[in-house]
């Protein structure tokens, strides 16, 4: 990677949605929307709502599947000097063996972002993220149906983040991305309804970041592997407490449809800040949290 | 497409609550085709994360205008911009009006702040047809004067009678079409207004063998195909469905492929 | 109680602090900053940190002691027409018990909300919330000892919240209020260090809004008896929000801080709503969640 | 202490970006003691869950003045408001500045917004006495002829020596106290300024025998005392500490008071 700083799953389409506004050559890595082996349509309409310094989505993880995904969008992210990273998911552990099989086979492909923590899959894709034993059972699974790295994406709804990323690290996982979206819930009073079609949704946005940062903390400290920092960055110096905590490395979300080049914006802002501090690299900053 | 800051030139309430925002975006006015939008992020909202997504109304060399009413958060903050604030703007954004068939004869429909999601259609139309504007109350009639001036003949209809026919807009477009001599011609319709008023028109069109054209307004979020928020159901050849982007498939859609049953 | 809007613990002092500015006796009940048996000094300064629509907490839960409190404030309580909640907290299951046993020989106090969920407590306290099995004995223990309206308060950051609502109801708990504020942490990026003395706190306001709505939803559908909305409540829609999902009350916390007289103000947007919408109380409205 | 909306009169640069903002607030104006504060929500500033806490400069009849610098979100966002803006105010909160004892010589000393914390108490003194004011260059030197209009003598230091005596304040005190002649009078000092000031100040006074109040700068929560966000550590009588607020106890303390080990 030229720099820490990818662009985080489903805030980002496939690729071409930004390429117009956006030089995909200046991020650290592109993480694509989540794919499944089966095309998925995902949820209803409404799909998000906007909250307090935060956005609420039940998007459902609509997705051509890994075939359509390959076909329609990897001749395209192969032209581009950006490393892609694919996230994935399934509703089963076969159907995340499936997809994860399928990308070890295809050029272009950097890394698999293993997403056991969307909220907004009903048959049980949430749990996944949650119950250790599950989440260790898919793990180990996909970790024996690849050689590519795997970065497991930890869900933020547990009392205890390190037991996931110890579990995770033990099942041989390359890095642990986190967090996904906070499960939530907004009401549209008048009409006693969810403003969402899929009722619950995740809550992203500046809203989440310090409890993203305290689950970052957490985490690092935990392993050994790397850790990708994700929640509510939409400044340099949010992605600094990211780094400064204990990871390698950070995921631009929500703030993408704020400001497209929010991520850029990072890169730029993380390089005045390590010349301001005479570091020369992005490592000498990593983990430097001083809290005693 | 550009992701620019724009000067605020000057703003103006037209009536009723309308205002009109003169936008400095020389990247993004003179690319402007009719019926495509503009992704605004609204200043001084800092606790908003979405931007608002706005037709261009007129776009005239650099300058870029905008006609909205506020209605809730963000179109209410941008009521106090004034000249020399600034506001980030994408755009621009979507596919827009398709030309007129050749042969065929326009009517537009509009309501809100449709009339001017039209209005940079009507002036590149090749000939002029016929407007019908609908709304509340005197007030929610806008533009005519533009419109008339380019030609186009408009018939109003109010739904308290302050102005024009008393009803709704389909009234008018009924009576119309039960007296027009087209000579020949079929009707090609454009509609941009409140979700009611696109669906009479569609059954209409279907009816009548129209072709029609239908701006839909979805909530959106990155208004450029990324985040999957402002999909609709629409028709696919084989009779299924599938959903299609209003943000970059639309915000204009033939009416035929919109799955109104699901509306 | 006069209606369902409280004030939250530790954000509107012991009573006096707020009186001149609001009238008390408009408060549906007022739950005093947590009380300990011992007197307890708190955290180091700083002790609060603004982020994006919220406020990061690490107050430490300072108190007088017991029978400071009753010997300082009682008295001005007394004198005015609220009802008094006591939010309690311990070290140990022998602490809570030997506050929650005083209080119920103390003249004018309504209820005892039980904090097994502040986030700042290093020796142990924070885990009472998030362990099932240490949750279910500080309960029971309590339970035993006295007699007074028991409230539970939980802690947001658990994988399954029904489990703990269900747990304090065969505890024996009369009411249940959630969610006390969620973990997070803030890092001054120049200097590295933790924006609170305690490094990490707990995160409250608006940001938390819609994450408090889900898990109230979950924890009113997993019980029989009332439960108490908290996070977040700056407006009327916010309270109404709570009570739609089957909240019978709500607490106002930090927007007490921007605007002191909040609760008289959803108070009376409550009204209002109830009013337009011609429902004759607050049970009308509670539960009627439209969700499918 | 009341909690109300006040207009903005109107609001002006005074120098170096530190502004004045004139507030119409009947029912708090009037009631402030000098030294005493008031808790600001800013508007148009949303995403802020805290009011910002400003001394008050002065207060004629109903009118308030705040003399403030834009120095982060809160106090930059102020800058931009304009006559007919309106704000939240709570106040007036905390203890102000004790009389002079009498007998004492007064001294104040300030640093930034501290010499409009102070004008209040120098306008009420039964006398005049020296006000040493400190910064880093000269346009941090504030309000000097509004003091030198209430006959005090004001010493001015900056650290570049762009304005009066080169060096900080304590230069000019020490030197000042060298040479005085007080006439058996014993020193009675009040300082206001960043904290390095207040602990120097304090230091000399508990060296020479005076009484010194200073006023704390803590970040505040609540600003009444009910969110514990604001406290400071303060000698006990038995040799230990406890918290006092400053927004309630304080922000003035004498000097002994507080633990400057732990500042
Ligand atoms: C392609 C497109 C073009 C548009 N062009 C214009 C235009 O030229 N002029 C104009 O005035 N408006 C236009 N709109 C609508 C405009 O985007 C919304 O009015 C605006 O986003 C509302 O933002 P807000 O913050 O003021 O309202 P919010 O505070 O977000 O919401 C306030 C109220 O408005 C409703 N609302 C929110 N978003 C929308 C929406 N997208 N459409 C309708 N109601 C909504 C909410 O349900 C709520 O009741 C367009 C919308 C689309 C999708
Ligand atoms: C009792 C009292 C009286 C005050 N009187 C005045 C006054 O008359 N005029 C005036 O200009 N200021 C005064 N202040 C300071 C003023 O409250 C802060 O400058 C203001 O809160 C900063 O808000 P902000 O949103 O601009 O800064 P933020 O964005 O919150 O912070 C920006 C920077 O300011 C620093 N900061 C934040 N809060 C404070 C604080 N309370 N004190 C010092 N630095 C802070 C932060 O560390 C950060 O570096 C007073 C403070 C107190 C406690
Ligand atoms: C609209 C939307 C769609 C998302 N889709 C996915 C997804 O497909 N897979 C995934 O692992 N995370 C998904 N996420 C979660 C983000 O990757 C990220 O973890 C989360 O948004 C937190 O970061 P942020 O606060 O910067 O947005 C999505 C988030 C949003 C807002
Ligand atoms: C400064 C502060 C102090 C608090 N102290 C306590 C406390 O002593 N006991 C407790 O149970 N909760 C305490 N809380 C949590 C609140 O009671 C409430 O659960 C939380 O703030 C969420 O509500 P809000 O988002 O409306 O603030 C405190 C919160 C704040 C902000
Ligand atoms: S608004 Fe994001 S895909 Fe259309
Ligand atoms: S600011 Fe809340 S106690 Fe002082």
């Amino acid at each position: 990677m030229k720099n820490p700083v990818m662009v985080a799953s489903g805030t980002f389409g496939y690729g071409p949605e930004y390429a117009e506004l956006v030089d995909l050559s200046q991020l650290g890595a592109l993480v694509v929307k989540g794919i499944a082996w089966e095309p998925t349509r995902g949820n209803e309409n409404p799909r998000t709502a906007e909250t307090a310094s935060g956005l609420l989505n039940a998007i459902g993880l609509p997705n051509p599947g890994a075939e359509g995904f390959v076909r329609e969008y990897m001749p395209f992210l192969r032209q581009h000097d950006v490393p892609v990273i694919v996230n994935i998911w399934g509703r089963t552990v076969e159907e995340y063996v499936r997809v994860a099989e399928y990308f070890e086979g295809i050029e272009g492909v950097a890394a698999l972002e293993v997403n056991v923590s969307c909220p907004n899959i009903k048959e049980g894709s949430a749990v996944f993220g949650t119950d250790l034993d599950l989440f260790r059972r898919v793990l180990d699974a996909v970790r024996s149906a690849t050689a590519l790295t795997l970065i497991p994406k930890l869900a933020p709804n547990v009392a205890a983040i390190a037991d996931f990323a110890k579990a995770a690290e033990a099942s041989g996982a390359d890095a642990l991305s986190l967090i996904n979206s906070v499960p939530a819930l907004a009401v549209d009073v008048e009409t006693r309804r969810p403003k969402l079609a899929n009722v619950t949704g995740g809550l992203t946005g500046p809203a989440i970041h310090p409890l993203a940062v305290k689950l970052v903390w957490d985490a690092a400290r935990a392993v050994r592997i790397p850790v990708i920092g994700i929640g509510g960055i939409a400044t340099p110096e949010d992605a600094l407490e990211f780094l400064i905590v204990g990871a390698h490395a950070v995921a631009v979300g929500t703030a993408s449809f704020t400001e497209p080049r929010t991520a850029v914006r990072v890169v730029e802002g993380i390089d005045d800040y390590l010349q301001r501090h005479n570091m020369a690299s992005v490592q000498a900053l990593v983990g430097t949290f001083q809290c005693n | 497409m550009d992701c620019v800051t724009a000067n605020v030139i000057h703003q103006e309430e037209v009536q009723g609550g309308y205002q009109v925002l003169f936008l400095d975006a020389p990247a993004i006015a003179p690319h402007v085709q009719p019926g495509q939008f503009v992704h605004v992020r609204v200043p001084h909202m800092e606790e908003s994360v979405l931007r608002r997504p706005f037709s261009v109304y007129r776009a005239d060399g650099p300058v870029l205008q905008i006609l909205y009413k506020g209605v809730g958060k963000g179109t209410r903050t941008m009521t106090y911009l004034r000249p020399g604030d600034s506001l980030g703007l994408i755009g621009p954004l979507g596919r827009g009006w398709p030309r007129l068939t050749e042969g065929r004869f326009p009517i537009l429909v509009a309501g809100g702040y449709g009339m001017a999601a039209l209005y940079l259609l009507a002036r590149s139309m090749p000939m002029q047809g016929i407007a019908f504007f609908g709304g509340k109350s005197a007030p929610d009639i806008l533009c005519v004067n533009e419109f008339e001036a380019l030609g186009w003949e408009v018939q109003i209809s109010t739904q308290d009678g302050s102005r024009g026919t008393r009803g709704i807009v389909t009234h008018c477009i009924d009576a119309w079409w039960q007296a027009a001599d087209l000579k020949g011609r079929q009707v090609e319709a454009y509609a941009c207004g409140p979700n009611a008023m696109l669906q009479a028109v569609a059954e209409r069109a279907m009816a009548r063998d129209w072709v029609a054209w239908v701006s839909v307004d979805r909530n959106m979020g990155c208004g450029v195909g990324a985040c999957l928020t402002c999909v609709l159901k629409t028709r696919t050849p084989d009779g299924g469905w599938r959903w299609q982007r209003s943000c970059k498939e639309g915000p204009v859609f033939e009416c035929r492929d919109i799955c109104w049953e699901d509306e």
